[in-house]
């Protein structure tokens, strides 16, 4: 493998070569704490270490707000959304937001194949960089390290003052042509210490939360949550939408559009004529968390979880989804029998 | 629908700054006027009609004469549009229900007090029926719009539910918490597209509260944050006293 | 297996874009429901199942999903039976023959017809869930030859309320349909039965090996009326129920309608008993 | 002549609040002229007991959301004073500047949207949508441009959202401003020549009437006061804002929801006319091309020209307004948190000009930061007494006039105070008894 070192001090440098290429989105400084992925405009600008992000990639491909046609109500004609290919370098993206497109790509491809997500998908680089894990990571108990290169085409591993540079594909490796590295020293990058764990091999997860249907964790869980909702927004692997209709202000024209939805949301099942069916906080934890670990990976066997911790580390009430599901698979491990 | 629906606008017990913001739709105001005939305004005109397709009516009901006037006010409108805080929860004016009213009427005009007839602070809709709201204080401008282009198609508005939380994060904001300030946030209606945690202040709750409000949970929220919940509760209060006076009961 | 490997390469479509049909004919069912004829762009097929929906849409109101209740055997046009509850539905009933309006679909799973020929077909159906068991009643009627009995019970929250005057009188007469109804609260000039829809299910004259049975309507009806027809000896296996739940988008993705693992939009409406039993937030 | 005149104008409109003019008139003997306030009380009072400062001005500001800025800035400079808490000159800029949007905006509002009606004799400003197109678009440009102010420094036109005590919770970027100095010199600046064209054309149209009063206002030696400096009385001279109470003097009528004030005399005017009267040597070049070419002179006693003055002060506050983003832009913005912890507990007073006058808050806190005693007098309070003298002195003079035209008059004279009611009543002069 062909490893080259990149000094902290040429990030800058890098970030200017692969701008000459291709708009490049990466993590800035927002707040005093917070770091976002946004365009480019300043290389100086850009963080490469950092813990998480508050909004995942995601955005970029489903973004908040998505037109879906536009329609003109003098003479009920309409037009599909253009949608453009995102066609840019993702800079600095952790494994775990990685492993989260994956899920996207396999609801937006999977039955039906949607336009919008894979067309925004089209001509995207990705330059993933490790992290080393916060009080929030349990990316491991999901099988995705910190040093995961699966699904970029170039990655860099944190390493004593810099980054190893490993070219991991073929498009990777033209980005980076013309930009001299040197050699990487031998030494490897922190493989990253999980500081939260599920307790539990990935392959019994299933099982355990099938038996937790009626465990009273549901419960206990929805007398501390507000039902904000705050975990569906900033999990990367949520893609719930819902479907709105905007009027332009001169009432001749508007569009559909699709916006981010969420299953901890009251409205999310309600049906005409006022019934929702998951009404208790409890049903719509229950919900967001076997949705996670259980119901789409029965149908894939990928738990929909990639570790990330964003759900936890916004809960304004603290809730944890790794105590959730520990507190789950300790009550397995005590009354395994209750298993449905 | 074939006639341009015919709008008056209302105001009751509140600061008008609603209708300020109507009349800061500086940008659309004449697109607006091309779909409507504003028939009455108080603030901005002089002509006085009968009857109106919808009514936008600002502020809380406060004085034996209010009761009336909206009365009149529902029988003579198809759709009625409960605009801003005091209108659509009892808003700021509310605060005071939450002492004994001759207690407060004593304290202000002394004596005097019998010259000015006054009652609890009520939100329109304990008196009539509320067609629609538009929360916020002041109204939220991006809302209006909606609500006023939906009306004008003749389809109900959707009203926002969820917590201003949503917005805080689809902002990607920096939690209020996490900068060490008491934030109402997680249990009042979103819809304002975050407006006050996006330029730095807290969340003052001026929308109301989230249905079904889980308040123990937002006191363990402060709790854990090392935060007063005393002093959250009387920021609550501060726009929301009719609704918690309910609660309580 | 990876991810990626498990998704069949398909070229993407424009999911969302509605096909313009035009409203040929607008009947009002009762005071509430009204029923729509519908022709998509050159009297095309709809090629529907009984119990699959369409998702219907008006631009500058919205789009929601409503049942077919017209069967797939009657060509040229199909029927929407839908009940005036929110703007979108108030907006359709004010619409006039010749007026466009979007369609999507159709979407889900219906009844698979072919499992149910040489089957005596029973049909229950409470207050609205009779618009798509229309769809399969008059299959079944057009395919007479093809199946055995036709058993309908149709139950309603009062006598004005009821759908379909017409046909219901047709069935009644028909020799071919046993039909049964009865409504919760009669007014004074309802001479039927009254009694909720759990009620006709002890009379019913059935030949349990040969008797598929077909459920839709309000969700609190379901348990009781499984009670009912498991105490009459039917099976797991010979039960379909239909479930509604808000299917926003009909294609899987939205999230909206899933009910534990399953997404109603993709694996129901139309469901058999035995895989429901999995979902516990079913029914 | 007429000798009997009864004249009842229920819930006068094109004004702030609610307010009734009622005239009677005997045998030739002027019973009764006066502006009945009939607004509905809030009890303010019960709302700001024991409230932590950092919600004094929140409440306050929603007295009236016409002058929710005014408020809000004369609130926390009392909360400041009285805590002990200092701002940054960079603060201090920023609030003029916030102040010269919203008086742009409220004399904008209330030339075009309110007064002008009047000169053209329809009753309201949309006829005129139809019948001069362009100068209601280039009011509501104008208007627009004022409340971005608003948006751009205090993150909301309408209750700002980031000044609080001790600065401000968001500082706008060098762009923004840079953005806004090129719009108020290229947009607002040939709106307001404009203006002041549009307005020299319909001078034909002010009444003609005069009558001495006093002009209280603030005056400072730095600039054309309204954020901050000295009460001046046009009959007594100059003391500092701490002594606001002895010119004030609220007392209660039975005929207003809202508290008179007198001073030197019966009653006294405060608002544009009277910042006018003091400050005249204080404004821009272009406001005093202004004031000349609309035939506003000092010394003016005439009401009516409280409208022209406004339009003058507009034109002084879009040239200062640059200016400010000038110096701001030098200095360069420097990132700072409000200074919010208090060296003091105690009492203070504000004191800025608003729109419509000058606007006094004056609070007393306890070592918690809560509040125990507050006191608002608001600008419309101040001149209700002064628009009851005027309407004493013109009904007289207009009895040859119709009912009608006599009704008109007195209607545009209220409406030339641009009167703020819901501010009005909202008096707070209490002390919590714990």
């Amino acid at each position: 493998m062909d490893l080259k070192f990149l000094a902290s001090d040429r990030v800058e440098a890098l970030v200017s070569h692969l701008m000459h290429q291709k708009a490049v989105y990466a993590p800035q400084r927002m707040g005093r704490h917070s770091v976002a992925l946004d365009k480019v405009t300043n290389p100086a600008a850009v963080v490469l270490d950092y813990s998480r992000t508050m909004q995942s990639v995601k955005k970029y491909f489903q973004p908040p707000r998505d037109e879906l046609l536009k329609f003109d109500l003098t003479d009920q004609s309409f037009a599909a959304a253009t949608v453009e290919p995102l066609d840019a370098v993702l800079l600095g993206i952790h494994s775990y937001d990685r492993a989260a497109i994956d899920r996207l790509d396999y609801n937006f491809s999977q039955g039906q194949p949607e336009k919008n997500y894979l067309k925004r998908r089209e001509g995207v680089i990705w330059v993933g960089v490790s992290y080393e894990p916060d009080e929030f990571h349990f990316s491991g108990s999901v099988g995705i390290g910190p040093l995961e290169t699966e699904g970029f085409d170039v990655f860099l591993s944190r390493v004593g003052g810099g980054y190893q540079v490993e070219t991991v594909t073929e498009k990777g490796g033209e980005i980076l042509a013309g930009f001299d590295l040197p050699q990487a020293e031998q030494g490897k990058p922190s493989p990253g210490h999980f500081h939260q764990h599920i307790f539990l091999p990935q392959a019994r997860l299933n099982e355990v939360m099938a038996a937790s249907y009626s465990s009273p964790v549901w419960e206990e869980t929805a007398q501390k949550c507000v039902g904000c909702g705050s975990c569906n927004i900033v999990c990367p692997t949520c893609y719930c939408f819902n479907v709105e209709e905007n009027v332009d202000i001169k009432v001749t024209g508007g569009t559909r559009e699709r916006i981010w939805d969420g299953c901890m949301l009251r409205e999310f099942t309600e049906v005409a004529g006022g019934e929702v069916f998951r009404g208790g906080l409890a049903e719509r934890q229950r919900h967001r968390v076997l949705r996670k670990f259980k119901y789409l990976s029965d149908r894939t066997g990928h738990p929909w979880c990639v570790g990330c911790g964003r759900c936890t580390a916004y809960c304004t009430a603290g809730i944890s989804i790794v105590s959730i599901v520990n507190r789950c698979v300790s009550d397995f491990e005590k009354h395994p029998t209750t298993a449905v | 629908m074939a006639a341009k629906p015919r709008v008056a606008i209302f105001d009751f017990t509140g600061c008008e700054g609603c209708e300020l913001n109507q009349l800061n739709f500086e940008n659309q105001l004449l697109d607006m006027l091309g779909h409507v005939d504003i028939v009455e305004w108080r603030e901005a005109m002089d002509d006085r009609p009968g009857e109106y397709d919808i009514a936008f009516v600002e502020g809380s009901l406060s004085t034996p004469d209010c009761i009336k006037r909206i009365n009149e006010i529902r029988r003579r409108a198809k759709v009625l549009v409960a605009v801003g805080a005091c209108a659509v929860q009892g808003g700021i004016n509310s605060m005071k229900n939450t002492r004994p009213i001759e207690e407060v009427r004593e304290e202000v005009y002394g004596k005097d007090k019998y010259l000015f007839p006054t009652l609890p602070a009520l939100p329109l809709s304990s008196v009539v029926k509320v067609d629609v709201n538009v929360r916020g204080c002041p109204m939220t401008q991006i809302e209006f719009l909606k609500v006023f282009t939906a009306l004008v198609m003749g389809k109900q508005p959707v009203e926002p539910t969820s917590a201003v939380c949503v917005e805080c994060k689809l902002k990607e904001n920096e939690c209020v918490y996490e900068r060490g300030m008491i934030c109402l946030g997680p249990v009042t209606r979103g819809g304002c597209d975050a407006q006050c945690p996006s330029v730095g202040q807290y969340c003052t709750g001026c929308r109301g509260l989230v249905p079904e409000p889980n308040l123990k949970a937002m006191e363990d929220i402060l709790v854990t944050h090392g935060l007063s919940v005393n002093e959250a509760w009387k920021r609550l209060h501060l726009y929301n006293s009719h609704e918690l006076e309910g609660l309580k009961s | 297996m990876k991810l990626n490997e498990l998704i069949q390469p398909q070229e993407p479509r424009d999911l969302y874009l509605p096909t313009m049909a035009t409203l040929r004919d607008i009947k009002p069912l009762n005071a509430l429901e009204t029923l729509y004829t519908v022709e998509l762009p050159g009297g095309a097929d709809l090629g529907h199942q009984p119990g699959q929906f369409v998702e219907v849409s008006l631009f500058g109101v919205g789009e929601a999903p409503f049942s077919i209740s017209s069967s797939p055997t009657r060509k040229g046009t199909f029927e929407l039976g839908i009940r005036k509850v929110g703007l979108l539905t108030e907006k359709l009933a004010a619409l006039k023959p010749g007026d466009k309006l979007g369609i999507r679909g159709p979407f889900g799973h219906g009844i698979d017809v072919e499992r149910f020929k040489g089957k005596d077909v029973l049909v229950v159906a409470g207050g609205i869930g009779l618009v798509p068991m229309r769809s399969l009643i008059n299959f079944v009627l057009d395919r007479r030859d093809d199946f055995g009995r036709l058993i309908i019970c149709y139950g309603s929250r009062s006598d004005e309320e009821l759908l379909f005057t017409e046909e219901r009188e047709a069935w009644k007469k028909d020799p071919g349909v046993d039909f049964h109804v009865t409504v919760d609260r009669g007014s004074p000039a309802w001479a039927g039965r009254t009694g909720v829809i759990t009620t006709l299910i002890p009379g019913l004259e059935l030949e349990l090996g040969k008797t598929v049975c077909c459920v839709c309507g309000p969700p609190v009806m379901y348990r009781f009326v499984l009670l009912a027809l498991k105490s009459r000896g039917l099976s797991d296996e010979s039960i379909y129920m239909s479930l509604e739940r808000r299917m926003k988008c009909g294609v899987g993705k939205c999230g909206h309608c899933q009910i534990n693992h399953s997404y109603v939009c993709q694996d129901g409406p139309v469901y058999h008993y035995p895989d429901l039993k999995s979902l516990e937030e079913a029914l | 002549m007429t000798m009997n005149l009864d004249i009842n104008v229920e819930h006068l409109t094109r004004v702030e609040g609610h307010g009734n003019i009622v005239v009677n008139m005997r045998d030739g003997r002027l019973e009764k002229a006066q502006l009945e306030i009939v607004e509905a009380p809030r009890y303010f009072e019960a709302m700001l007991k024991g409230r932590s400062f950092h919600e004094a001005a929140i409440i306050t500001s929603r007295i009236c959301g016409i002058c929710s800025l005014g408020h809000q800035m004369t609130s926390m400079k009392a909360t400041e004073q009285a805590l002990g808490l200092t701002v940054s000159e960079q603060t201090v800029l920023l609030r003029k500047l916030l102040i010269h949007g919203a008086t742009i905006q409220s004399n904008v509002l209330h030339a075009y949207f309110l007064a002008a009606p009047d000169f053209l004799k329809v009753g309201s400003v949309f006829p005129l949508v139809a019948s001069h197109p362009e100068v209601v678009l280039r009011a509501l440009r104008m208007k627009r441009l004022a409340n971005d102010v608003g948006e751009i420094v205090g993150g909301r036109a309408v209750h700002p959202i980031t000044p609080v005590p001790g600065g401000f919770t968001r500082i706008p970027t060098a762009e923004e401003l840079g953005e806004l100095r090129r719009r108020l010199t290229e947009e607002l600046k040939p709106d307001l020549i404009a203006t002041v064209e549009t307005m020299q054309a319909l001078a034909g149209e002010i009444p003609d009437f005069t009558r001495e009063t006093e002009f209280i206002s603030l005056r400072s030696d730095d600039d054309y006061a309204l954020y901050d400096g000295d009460i001046c009385s046009s009959d007594t001279g100059c003391v500092p804002d701490s002594m606001y109470r002895e010119l004030t003097n609220e007392y209660i009528v039975p005929h207003s929801t809202s508290k008179h004030c007198r001073h030197n005399r019966s009653s006294y005017f405060v608002g544009a006319l009277a910042r006018w009267n003091n400050n005249h040597d204080r404004l821009c070049g272009l406001a005093r091309e202004a004031a000349a070419a609309m035939g506003l002179e000092p010394g003016c006693c005439n009401p009516y020209m409280n409208t022209i003055a406004q339009v003058v002060e507009a034109a002084h506050c879009a040239m200062d307004g640059i200016a400010i983003i000038d110096e701001l832009l030098e200095r360069g913005l420097q990132p700072e948190a409000p200074n919010q912890e208090p060296n003091r507990f105690g009492t203070g007073v504000g004191a800025t000009e608003v729109p419509r006058g000058i606007l006094y808050h004056e609070y007393t806190y306890d070592r918690q930061g809560r509040l125990t005693a507050a006191n608002c007098i608001i600008p419309t309070g101040q001149n209700l007494a002064n628009i009851d003298d005027d309407m004493k002195k013109l009904v007289p003079e207009i009895l040859g006039q119709t009912q009608e035209e006599i009704v008109g008059n007195l209607e545009m004279l209220v409406r030339a105070y641009d009167p703020c009611i819901s501010c009005s009543v909202h008096m707070l002069d209490v002390d919590f008894i714990e």
